[in-house]
């Protein structure tokens, strides 16, 4: 089973290494959300910095949004998809083996997309970088538990491109509000005890749809 | 083999398939007729799981019922649509099929798998550089990458040049005479003749002739085919 | 099957229900002290919360058991419940900024409450948008019925929040026991009116839909005769 | 050519009136926009009427990205876009015809994301109405006017649902820090006389892009 | 009528159309034979303005030289895309193309276009519900509603049924009894043959062939064209 999910992996990290087209377009989309909050934020600049955390996040988001698209389109150009359903695999299986690939995506984007936001707000983290680590991984596992399943939901229907940050978003905010919370915590206050609570509904919030989309994800795969 | 019964899906207002019953044996090789509309792609999409009958009940048979993971093993699905990830090479597609269907995947077996499609020499090319006729060749290698007992092909033939219809052919007797379960999907009456033990042709979702070679000529076939498209 | 007795029973008892609730709501219940009138919106917005809630998860319970059964009824009841869950939640996102720009002095605050109730109501439309585009009806039913499913992770928070978090939005004093007596007896009238018209609409939705399924095969007979 | 246009737009309302697919969408992205800034913005809450021009174009700024989007991807469809081009009409007019359509879904969108934003955001507007909508029309015009001819360019290539925003963003960037200031000034300062730059600026910006992109279009229109 | 100069197409690496000189004559109907990734598409685009070629020139004379954009009033392209509104009645599909060529677009005009095709009391219908078979009808009715000079049609019997093959053959053959100048990819060359005045083969980018069905029979032209194929 291991194996399979690795395989799965393996070929979407493969198809990207030598494309980089989603990673590209991720990247460069969540410095246009940097840009643009940037721009939207310029009267309220003095208290910029409180700010980080959510323009953080909403760029992690849609980056994020793109990258999910993208993979569940690629897998349609040349119907991969019903080579894939053919295979006698456990389609929890290619919905684990999505969702591995998925955050890996999203976690590079994220550490570029963090290291830009640091020089556009001059703030400087160090030891605080541990803890971020650990934020954004539950924040992003959260996000793509859900968002993959979500993705092979919006696949079925003749809105595809459009559809899925329509009906991820609304899910997944509770994710975004609790990771823009910590962050705040770790970047703003340095009261790490404030922690537990944000990450632990994290992590239950990703177990519970981790589980739920293994379990529902052969309904919404069709071709 | 394969067992249908009263098989029916709609979309809507609209109906593909009816109450369709047919049973098919191991190692027959069907040919399947009809009409633009009358439901021969979706009724190898429903005997392949890939689509939800409406009602009726779907069988796989070898000789106990299977479950639905099970029958995918035994089954090989060809379109059109090739099914190939246009980034990869001809060995990697293999090869990834070959992880996920838990098989033997040394490059050594699936160089020679990429030889009898007659793409030898080529498989570390990535498959957007072939033509279309070399994809579908590819297409045919990875659906039957497993040796799978059941064949199924919706228009296989489309858009392939004499060259690539001749090795098809070629690769379908074959597989006939290794006693392969087969149907086909064809406009091509001669061709679909040609290969099949049986016709079916499906009218309006139903099956309105079911033929075996054995019993018509082609000549005799054809003029029965006319007669029921003329008909309505 | 037609319009069936029990359905014309019940379309009398919805009558008659929001004519005394009407006339206990306005008329029989006492006026606030401090909200004056004003108050009198409670008994809309609190009932339609309630039973908006439960329509969803009417909805809830139906998808599952659509992706258990796979009988079409179950897709039928879970679209029925979730559109008319959307008017309830609909009602409350109206009444409720009515009612807190005189209380509140805004039309709206970004509390744990109002936001979730904001998302539950998106979620739920975006359900019915889901079901607008997908053509083949045995996947329109899966698909809607996992994201019926997903969705429904929001009514919990919904129901919780003022509980959770502190909110703007003050924690049912009903259930503390604070309520004032002479309002009771108003607000379970109401809420009785608003369960009644909401069995009365799912009832009256299934039979439009079956209807509605009905036709569709009907003319796909006609179809096949051309 | 007038009648051609016409033909054009009328066409796409036609479709809308009777899927209403792209408007559902752009609403419903809009709005999720508004509560996802929302979001962002809740550690600076004091100071959030200053950013609510910037808040008002950036959701519609991605609703129209998402029209846009959905309107080319309509015209690829069933290779529509290809008997188009084979009509001997001057492409500049299928141009015309398409941005005309893109602003009035887009126009129409903003009109209810604006209303809801007033909600949200507790403020009431009543004479300033006239000058927000002349405003929200020059901006929106700016805005289709790249974006139509941008859309045709995405829909060439390979990743066409998502390079949209990636190259129409940076190049509308000038128009929507225009609007934004306009519109920070209707609402907050109510010095009408600073509103001519930014006017001023959308106007000549919407007429060099519609003259640039009505002779480029044939360049860039294939199916 | 139509003249090619060295016409060439590169795709990065890869060449579609090498150095293709041909002069078509007014009133000819050409079928186009190649294996695939011959180039017979990429030819048919850039004649109907559709692809720009990299090298070379293509006029269309009249008898003089036209400009593309009265070139292109004078062509109809028909492909297997059917390039139909789906969410639109055929009427009005058919209504918006007939505003666009300027032409009169009064519903019995337009209606009886529909009746031509087959189609008679389903135009107002949405497309989408519509089978395959009657939307590649209503697509030969809108590609041809203003009666353009030159016809070019790319393998437009695919996925075609009987009925369907028998009408659209129909057609081309009183299109080529008015005069039309045809250019017609396919794979079937019986077909092609029977329907054609001259047959162009299409190799590597190059015509390789080209012959009047004057001057050969159809076995002459299948062993010619097989021997070809067999070369490389
Ligand atoms: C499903 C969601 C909701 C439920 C179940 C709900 C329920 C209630 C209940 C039970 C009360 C009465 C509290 C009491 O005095 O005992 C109340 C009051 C109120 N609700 Fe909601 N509500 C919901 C959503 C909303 C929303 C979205 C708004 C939007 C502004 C809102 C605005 C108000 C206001 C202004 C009051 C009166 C507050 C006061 O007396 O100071 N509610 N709600
Ligand atoms: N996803 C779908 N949504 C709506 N209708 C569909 C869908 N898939 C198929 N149909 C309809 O079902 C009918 C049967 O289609 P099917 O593809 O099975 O026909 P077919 O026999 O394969 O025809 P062809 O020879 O044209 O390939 C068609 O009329 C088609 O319009
Ligand atoms: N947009 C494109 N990008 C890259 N290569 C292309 C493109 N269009 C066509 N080609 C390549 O150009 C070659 C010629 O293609 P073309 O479609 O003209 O062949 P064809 O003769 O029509 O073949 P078929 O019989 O398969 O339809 C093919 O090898 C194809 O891969
Ligand atoms: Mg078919
Ligand atoms: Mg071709």
């Amino acid at each position: 089973m291991i194996a399979k999910v690795w395989a799965i992996f393996r070929k979407d990290m493969l198809i990207e290494l030598r494309t980089k087209d989603s990673l590209n377009a991720m990247l460069f989309f969540g410095i246009v959300v940097l840009v643009i909050f940037n721009f939207a934020l310029e009267p309220v600049r003095e208290s910029v910095r409180a700010a980080v955390p959510g323009v953080l996040w909403v760029a992690f988001a849609f980056a994020g949004t793109l990258g999910l698209n993208r993979m569940f389109a690629a897998e349609k150009e040349n119907s991969c998809l019903q080579g894939l359903l053919m295979v006698p695999v456990d389609r929890g299986i290619l919905y684990l083996g999505k969702m591995l690939a998925a955050s890996v995506f999203m976690l590079l984007t994220e550490a570029v997309v963090f290291v830009l936001c640091l020089v556009f707000f001059n703030l400087t983290v160090w030891s605080e970088i541990p803890w971020l680590a650990l934020i954004f991984l539950v924040g992003t596992l959260g996000f793509t538990s859900v968002g993959t399943l979500l993705s092979a939901v919006a696949a079925n229907t003749r809105m595809r491109e459009v559809l899925l940050p329509l009906i991820l978003f609304p899910v997944v905010l509770p994710v975004i509000v609790n990771a823009v919370e910590a962050t705040g915590i770790v970047l703003n206050t340095v009261d790490y005890g404030a922690l537990r609570l944000p990450v632990t509904f994290m992590s239950v919030f990703t177990i519970v749809f981790t589980t739920v989309a293994y379990l529902l994800f052969d309904f919404v795969l069709e071709d | 083999m394969i067992e249908a019964q009263g098989l029916a899906k709609y979309f809507g207002r609209f109906t593909a398939l009816r109450s369709l019953t047919v049973t098919i044996g191991r190692g027959e090789f069907i040919s399947l007729f009809g009409r633009n509309g009358a439901g021969k792609t979706t009724f190898l999409r429903v005997v392949a799981g890939l689509s939800r009958p409406s009602s009726g009940s779907l069988r796989i048979l070898d000789p106990e019922p299977l479950a639905p993971l099970a029958a995918r093993g035994l089954m090989g699905y060809l379109s059109h649509n090739t099914a190939l990830y246009l980034d990869l090479t001809a060995l990697e597609n293999l090869r990834f099929y070959a992880e996920l269907h838990g098989l033997p995947h040394q490059d050594s077996d699936l160089e020679r798998r990429i030889d009898v499609v007659g793409l030898s020499g080529r498989g570390h090319e990535p498959v957007r550089n072939y033509s279309r006729g070399m994809q579908q060749r590819l297409a045919i290698a990875r659906a039957f990458l497993h040796d799978p007992q059941i064949l199924l092909l919706d228009e296989p033939f489309t858009g392939l040049d004499q060259a690539g219809t001749e090795f098809l052919k070629g690769y379908l007797a074959g597989a006939r005479r290794d006693g392969k379960t087969c149907i086909m999907a064809t406009h091509d009456v001669p061709l679909g003749y040609e290969l099949a033990d049986r016709m079916l042709v499906i009218e309006k979702g139903v099956v309105a002739l079911d033929l075996s070679k054995s019993r018509v000529s082609l000549a005799e076939f054809q003029s029965r085919y006319a007669e029921l498209a003329g008909e309505s | 099957m037609g319009k069936s007795r029990l359905d014309n029973v019940l379309g009398v008892l919805v009558l008659v229900g929001v004519i005394v609730a009407l006339y206990m709501a306005f008329l029989e219940a006492p006026r606030e002290r401090t909200m004056g009138d004003l108050q009198r919106i409670f008994y809309f917005h609190v009932p339609a919360g309630m039973v908006g809630l439960l329509a969803l998860a009417v909805n809830f319970v139906a998808s599952v058991m659509y992706l258990v059964k796979k009988n079409r009824w179950w897709d039928s009841l879970a679209f029925s419940a979730a559109e008319i869950g959307v008017m309830f939640m609909t009602i409350v996102l109206v009444t409720g900024p009515i009612w807190a720009k005189p209380v509140w002095l805004v039309w709206w605050t970004w509390s744990p409450r109002l936001t979730s109730s904001l998302l539950l109501w998106m979620l739920y439309v975006a359900y019915l948008l889901i079901r607008n585009y997908v053509p083949d009806p045995d996947r329109r039913a899966a698909t809607s019925a996992v994201f019926g499913i997903v969705a429904f992770i929001d009514a919990p928070i919904v129901w919780f929040s003022i509980r959770w978090w502190r909110d703007l939005h003050p924690s049912p004093m009903i259930e503390s026991g604070g309520l004032a007596p002479e309002m009771r007896p108003a607000l379970w009238t109401c809420a009785a009116a608003f369960l009644l018209l909401f069995i009365y609409l799912l009832r009256r939705r299934l039979f439009v839909e079956t209807a509605r399924q009905d036709v569709e095969m009907l003319s796909r007979r006609i179809e096949m005769l051309r």
